[in-house]
């Protein structure tokens, strides 16, 4: 490790001197041929049409080449080009599993635009929202990763059952399943009713045991310890200096949770833990979901505990045709796949000037080749798997 | 030992096999078409038209062709021609009506802003999700006297929300009433007093009230 | 002529195609095929024999010819070892260019 | 006992064909004598594959909740009631996938080379159906009676993965040359243990006949504990190495590597569809019952009845029944478990099964030399052959598993 | 059955010949399989069941296998299947006159020379038998043959496997 950003200088190195084998990148006429393979855009395992043009030698990975861009939608430019209220649907398409916390990210940044403040029950609706949404995007995630290990998706409709009770609820409330739409500038834009909060409490409540079961479905398979410990390790520095963020970055052992930097929201007043890695492998990745679900299972617990009733929405803020003071604002939020950012440029218009999204899907993607060099192909979409992505946020 | 883990799994396996015989949290299907899916209330699809009168779609509609909604659309879906002429709405008082609207489903995200930012609570969002249809340029474009539907059906669908607007509708007219009234009351006391210009009716409190609603 | 000498002539047949193999090819994987050839040939004589010989019940006919089977297979797995072998150091499977033994 | 094995039941399969033979004149009665075998086991097992393949798509459904094809009825111009052919439990869907797979259009990549593309289907089905002639399914029925039927045996099924990889080299496609090479690999590893895991049994049996061995296997003790192979320590361990070979040879989850759709896409299938797909399909399942097939013949007690009281019962329902639990076992493995990587593939059998299964010919050795061994002797007969089998097992699975275990971790402070 | 025996050496000596001529590796490596199994079928013909049996499993089953492997693994261009350089002409020529002068001379040979007469049916072998007489008379023989083999399999593999650990030094 070279220097770590003095944040993180607490952590110690969890990795020896460099292991593992090394892989000459080279094509030449002394080395053979390489196979190029072309995964995806039309791939079973490439989440989405993402593709990675693989060079072999063997089974042996010795160049990967991300190649991306095949869904853009100019989400943006778009932005730029209507309200801030407009984009609120836009952003549910940016990350189409986690919509919640995409929409808490717009709307923060708006919010510190324009000054506006939030009320109580707004801000723990917003919590509760955000962590059942890391849940559904965890548990999917995890499903995935177990397609890209082969298994004839179990443990992906296992998930899917369970997130089908979460995007129900979701769907009760917001009235759409996946394109929520849920938060507006100033709070929330539906009350949960009391029976809304006891179904979302029993779901908590049972969630830990359907966490179990898939556990003992899953965590101690000797082909999956097999087939992901020691895959695709990430440094911990070279994590930080490309800005890995989220699960993958703390599966590398860096302490690095915007809930607890920034404490955004009402984070400051929940008590939960941030499960850190000593490998950055598939393993501690896949891990590293598993037990942010139980913390999250942990906050929504104390969040159902402590909402208070109130108005969800200041009741100053304004509806729409909002028109912000010239100036700029960056907010960031843990999303579950990393740090989700929006940052705005007014220059006091309807629309913002220029509208930027940090998203972490395409960050997180940018060191793909380097944890896949050396590994077979079977193992590159696994890792590809463990990073977790989405191309809507990828490919914006 | 080898292999204890993968017997675990197999047992998880087997128990969900057998729980999905007698478990229904383990088994979730809904056999689509044949049992239909119960949406909750709150469950949006493409927008409608509310009209006041089953028998006279096109002459209730509460829509005053104010554009907003044609304006903050996001995917700008929504096409509106204003009518030059003006004619009584439901509380009597003349108004703009559309000619045309002209709602593209293709295009819509369903993301319900048309529905928060009317403030006339024209627009909703409707429930009907099998729109299927053999041409994808006309058959999705909804035009007015598709997209009307009456207020009968809108307390079908949304019941609750819809006994509130109602609710708040009712509140509103009578306010106006009241206010139109106090004023007849004012101005025939002012005419009878004194030769004064009468006070122009505003809708601008009718305006503002619904705009406080929405947010419930 | 009895089935034995047509059963003869086949064998012959067949290792001269394998001898023609091993010749001309200058592939050393083709060159270890014909070779493996002409030792059908030669397990084909030995089942005539066994058939057609005067003492039959003797099974020494087909023991031959297993012993020989086992053998060809080692003599293939070897060989096409040593071919990867060769193969990693010149990148050449060509007869003609493999001439030294030192890697 | 003599009576149930001449029961109706158990011979009317063969009177059945000898009478229809009889009807033929004497000139081709040799010939319809034998089509009318290949004609009945191509039948039944057509078939079976058909309700195979619905039952896995409906077992892999209920293990992941989920209700399985359930819609495919029958036709409307059936002459049942509506309510019955309106769905019939989706059974009709192996004939509604043959229609569709027949009236699909057959492409043939332009750079592929046409005829091993062509005859890879042909010849996976050829071999894999070819090895149902030695199993016997019944008591009297076994289509061809051989001497070395084991041998047999595992020279046809060797064939399939040969069409693999005709298949995969032939379509010009990257994914599906990896696949081929793959499928080499795989086969290389696997036949070994898979004839190993069965030596035990020829060694104790003395013979390769898959008849006789089921013979050996005909005993009760006390009535109710059947003699199979299965239930002793070296017959487990085999029927435990063959099973995980089985699949391994079959290609089936967790070791469908050369097909691993999660990587290569569908593998050496890519480029194939249509009625030629549905032939690779249609070998895979016949590789996989025929496997299983043997699997019970050989450490199930084939066609034997579980306890003498149910003698009765005609003995290729018995087969057929242990066929059907073998199948379903392996649905089951297939709805569980994950793939492996090809390196831990190979390593798996050149250093776990092998050796077991090695061991496991010693270990039946022992017990075939130790047969007259009685009263206390026999405890420690079955101490030791237990032994041979789990020391091993424990060693060199805590070997093969070294460096892996589930971890523990630690919080940020 | 001499038309059968016939219509085996067709299959038989045809797909030698065409494996011997084509110039696609691959292709003569399959053929090869089909003279291979062609040879299992002259065992079945003559009556040595358990002889075919192996014949097919060994060689169809695994030497075809191993043939397979090293022609992927030793492929030189980026297509799969590598034409294979023609020998030079005179090399062709002179292979072939040597094999044909060979099979006339061992033809010739055969057609003249005399054999005691044949039992009338065929053999029959028994597996068991096939097993007493390896395991008692050749006994020292089949000792020979696993130390051979066993020693073939780890030669095989000490060759093949790739001994040098790649290092970043060893780069061009």
């Amino acid at each position: 490790m070279n220097s770590p950003a003095p944040a993180f200088a607490s952590v110690p190195s969890p990795f020896g001197a460099p292991s593992g084998p090394t892989v000459r990148a080279v094509h030449d006429q002394f080395h053979g041929d390489l196979l190029e393979v072309s995964m995806g855009p039309q791939h079973p395992s490439t989440h989405g049409v993402f593709r990675m043009i693989a060079s072999l030698d063997g089974e042996q990975i010795v160049k990967l080449k991300p190649v991306f861009g095949y869904l853009h939608r100019n989400h943006e430019k778009i932005a730029e080009n209507t309200s801030y209220l407009a984009s609120m649907p836009y952003t549910d398409r940016l990350d189409y599993l986690c919509s919640m916390s995409t929409n808490w990210a717009y709307a923060l940044a708006v919010e510190k635009l324009l000054g506006q403040s939030v009320p109580d029950r707004a801000q723990y609706l917003r919590v509760i929202l955000a962590e059942m949404t890391r849940i559904v995007n965890h548990s999917c995630l995890v499903g995935f990763l177990f397609n890209d290990l082969g298994t004839s998706f179990t443990p992906l409709l296992y998930a899917f059952r369970e997130r089908e009770k979460f995007i129900d609820l979701f769907e009760s409330l917001s009235g759409s399943r996946m394109m929520c739409n849920y938060q507006r500038f100033g709070g929330c834009r539906v009350d949960p009713t009391p029976e809304w909060l006891a179904a979302a409490r029993t779901l908590i409540e049972n969630f830990p045991r359907f966490l179990d079961e898939y556990e003992r479905l899953l965590t101690g398979n000797e082909i999956m310890l097999a087939r992901t410990q020691g895959i695709g390790r990430l440094d911990p520095a070279r994590a930080v200096n490309a800005g890995i963020t989220g699960p993958v970055l703390r599966a590398s052992g860096v302490d690095y949770d915007i809930r607890k930097v920034d404490a955004y929201g009402f984070y400051s007043r929940f008590d939960f833990r941030v499960p850190l890695g000593d490998h950055g492998d598939t393993y501690d990745r896949y891990m590293l979901r598993i037990l942010e679900m139980r913390e999250s299972v942990k906050i929504l617990s104390q969040a159902f505990r402590d909402i208070p009733a109130g108005p969800i929405m200041d009741p100053k803020a304004k509806q729409r045709g909002h028109r912000p003071k010239a100036g700029e604002a960056y907010a960031r939020i843990e999303g579950p796949k990393g740090e989700l950012g929006f940052y705005l440029l007014s220059d006091g218009g309807p629309n913002p000037y220029r509208y930027r999204v940090r998203p972490p899907s395409l960050i997180n993607l940018t060191l793909l080749e380097e944890m896949c060099l050396g590994h077979t192909i079977a193992d590159s979409v696994v890792i590809l798997g463990s990073i977790d992505i989405v191309l809507g946020e990828v490919d914006r | 030992m080898l292999g204890s883990g993968i017997i675990k799994g197999l047992a998880v396996t087997a128990k969900n096999f057998l729980g999905s015989y007698h478990d229904p949290a383990r088994m979730v299907t809904v056999e689509y078409p044949e049992q239909p899916t119960v949406l909750p209330e709150a469950y949006r699809n493409f927008p409608f038209l509310i009209s006041e009168d089953a028998a006279d779609p096109m002459g209730t509609l509460r829509c005053v062709s104010c554009q907003i909604c044609e304006k903050e659309c996001p995917p700008q879906c929504i096409v509106i021609e204003k009518s030059k002429d003006k004619k009584p709405d439901a509380t009597g008082k003349p108004q703009l009506y559309p000619l045309t609207f002209n709602i593209d489903i293709s295009v819509c995200m369903s993301c319900q802003i048309c529905v928060e930012v009317c403030p006339f609570d024209a627009i909703k969002m409707d429930k009907v999700f099998e729109v299927a249809v053999t041409n994808r340029f006309d058959g999705l474009l909804l035009t007015r006297d598709q997209l009307a539907k009456p207020n009968s059906y809108y307390h079908d669908i949304h019941p609750a929300e819809a006994a509130e607007v109602d609710e708040r509708l009712a509140a509103e007219r009578k306010a106006a009433e009241e206010k139109a009234k106090a004023a007849a009351a004012a101005k025939a006391a002012a005419a009878a007093a004194k030769a004064t210009p009468t006070p122009k009716p505003s809708d601008g409190p009718t305006e503002a009230s619904a705009k406080g609603g929405t947010a419930a | 002529m009895t089935p034995l000498h047509l059963c003869l002539l086949i064998s012959t047949a067949l290792f001269c195609i394998g001898l023609f193999g091993a010749l001309a090819r200058s592939n050393t994987i083709l060159v270890l095929l014909g070779i493996e050839l002409m030792l059908n040939a030669a397990n084909i004589n030995f089942i005539a024999f066994w058939r057609y010989g005067p003492n039959p019940a003797a099974a020494n006919g087909m023991i031959f010819v297993l012993f020989s089977i086992a053998v060809a297979a080692a003599e293939a797995a070897v060989g096409l070892a040593l071919i990867i072998a060769v193969y990693r150091h010149q990148k050449n499977i060509r007869l003609q260019e493999a001439t030294v033994l030192k890697g | 006992m003599s009576a149930a094995a001449d029961s109706f039941l158990e011979r009317a399969p063969l009177e059945l064909r000898d009478w229809a033979v009889q009807l033929l004149p004497a000139p081709l009665q040799w010939i319809s004598h034998h089509l009318i075998t290949i004609v009945a086991v191509l039948a039944v097992f057509g078939l079976f594959f058909a309700f195979t393949t619905v039952a896995e798509r409906k077992l892999l459904g209920r293990l992941q909740n989920r209700l399985g094809p359930n819609r495919a009825g029958l036709p409307k111009f059936s002459i049942l009631p509506w309510h019955i052919r309106h769905k019939l439990f989706g059974l009709s869907q192996p004939f509604a996938d043959a229609v569709k797979a027949l009236t699909k259009e057959d492409i043939v990549p332009a750079a592929a080379d046409k005829v091993l593309h062509f005859l890879a289907p042909v010849v996976v089905v050829g071999f894999s159906l070819m090895t149902f002639a030695v199993l016997p399914f019944g008591r009297n029925l076994i289509p061809v009676e051989l001497d070395a039927a084991l041998l047999y045996f595992f020279a046809a099924g060797s064939a399939s993965e040969l069409a693999i990889f005709m298949a995969g080299w032939s379509s010009r496609n990257k994914y599906s040359l990896l696949a081929a090479m793959r499928a080499l690999a795989q086969l290389i590893s696997y036949e070994l243990p898979l004839i190993l895991s069965v030596v035990p049994v020829v060694l104790v049996a003395s013979t390769l006949s898959t008849s006789a061995i089921v013979q050996a296997q005909g005993a009760w003790t006390f009535g109710v504990l059947p003699h199979w192979f299965v239930f002793t320590p070296w017959g487990f361990a085999g029927f435990i190495i063959f099973l995980i070979s089985a699949l391994a040879e079959s290609n089936r989850s967790p070791f469908d590597l050369p097909e691993a759709e999660s990587e290569l896409v569908a593998g050496h299938l890519t480029e194939y569809s249509g009625f030629k797909y549905a032939l690779f399909f249609m070998a895979e399942y016949f590789g996989l019952t025929a496997l299983s097939g043997l699997g019970v013949t050989v450490f199930l007690g084939g066609w034997q009845a579980p306890c003498e009281l149910l003698y009765w019962v005609p003995s290729y329902l018995w087969f057929m029944g242990k066929l059907i639990l073998m199948i379903m076992l392996f649905i089951w493995v297939r709805g569980t478990l994950l793939r492996l990587r090809i390196d831990q593939l190979t390593r798996l059998s050149w250093q776990f099964l092998v050796p077991l299964a090695l061991l496991n010919v010693g270990n039946a050795a022992f017990w075939a030399l130790t047969a007259q061994w009685s009263g206390p002797l026999q405890l420690v007969r079955w101490a030791v052959s237990a032994a041979i089998v789990i020391v091993p097992f424990l060693v060199i699975g805590r070997s093969l598993s070294a460096g892996y275990a589930p971890r523990t971790y630690r919080y940020a402070p | 059955m001499t038309a059968a025996l016939l219509l085996i050496a067709v299959l038989m000596l045809g797909s030698a010949a065409a494996a011997m001529l084509r110039r696609n590796l691959i292709h003569s490596a399959l053929l090869l399989v089909a003279s291979w199994t062609g040879v299992a079928a002259f065992y079945l013909w003559a009556g040595a069941e358990f002889v075919a049996f192996a014949q097919i499993l060994v060689y169809a089953g695994a030497v075809s296998m191993v043939v397979l492997f090293a022609v992927l693994l030793t492929r030189q261009s980026r297509e799969a299947d590598l034409p294979i350089e023609p020998a030079t002409v005179t090399r062709t020529a002179s292979a072939f006159a040597v094999a044909a002068s060979l099979a006339a001379v061992i033809g010739s040979a055969v057609a003249t020379a005399r054999f005691p007469a044949a039992s009338a049916e065929a053999p029959a072998a028994s597996v068991k038998q096939i097993g007493l007489e390896l395991m008692a008379e050749h006994g020292a023989a089949l000792l020979i043959v696993g130390i051979v083999l066993t020693v073939a399999l780890i030669g095989a593999t000490v060759i093949a496997s790739n001994d040098k650990k790649r290092d970043p030094e060893d780069a061009p």
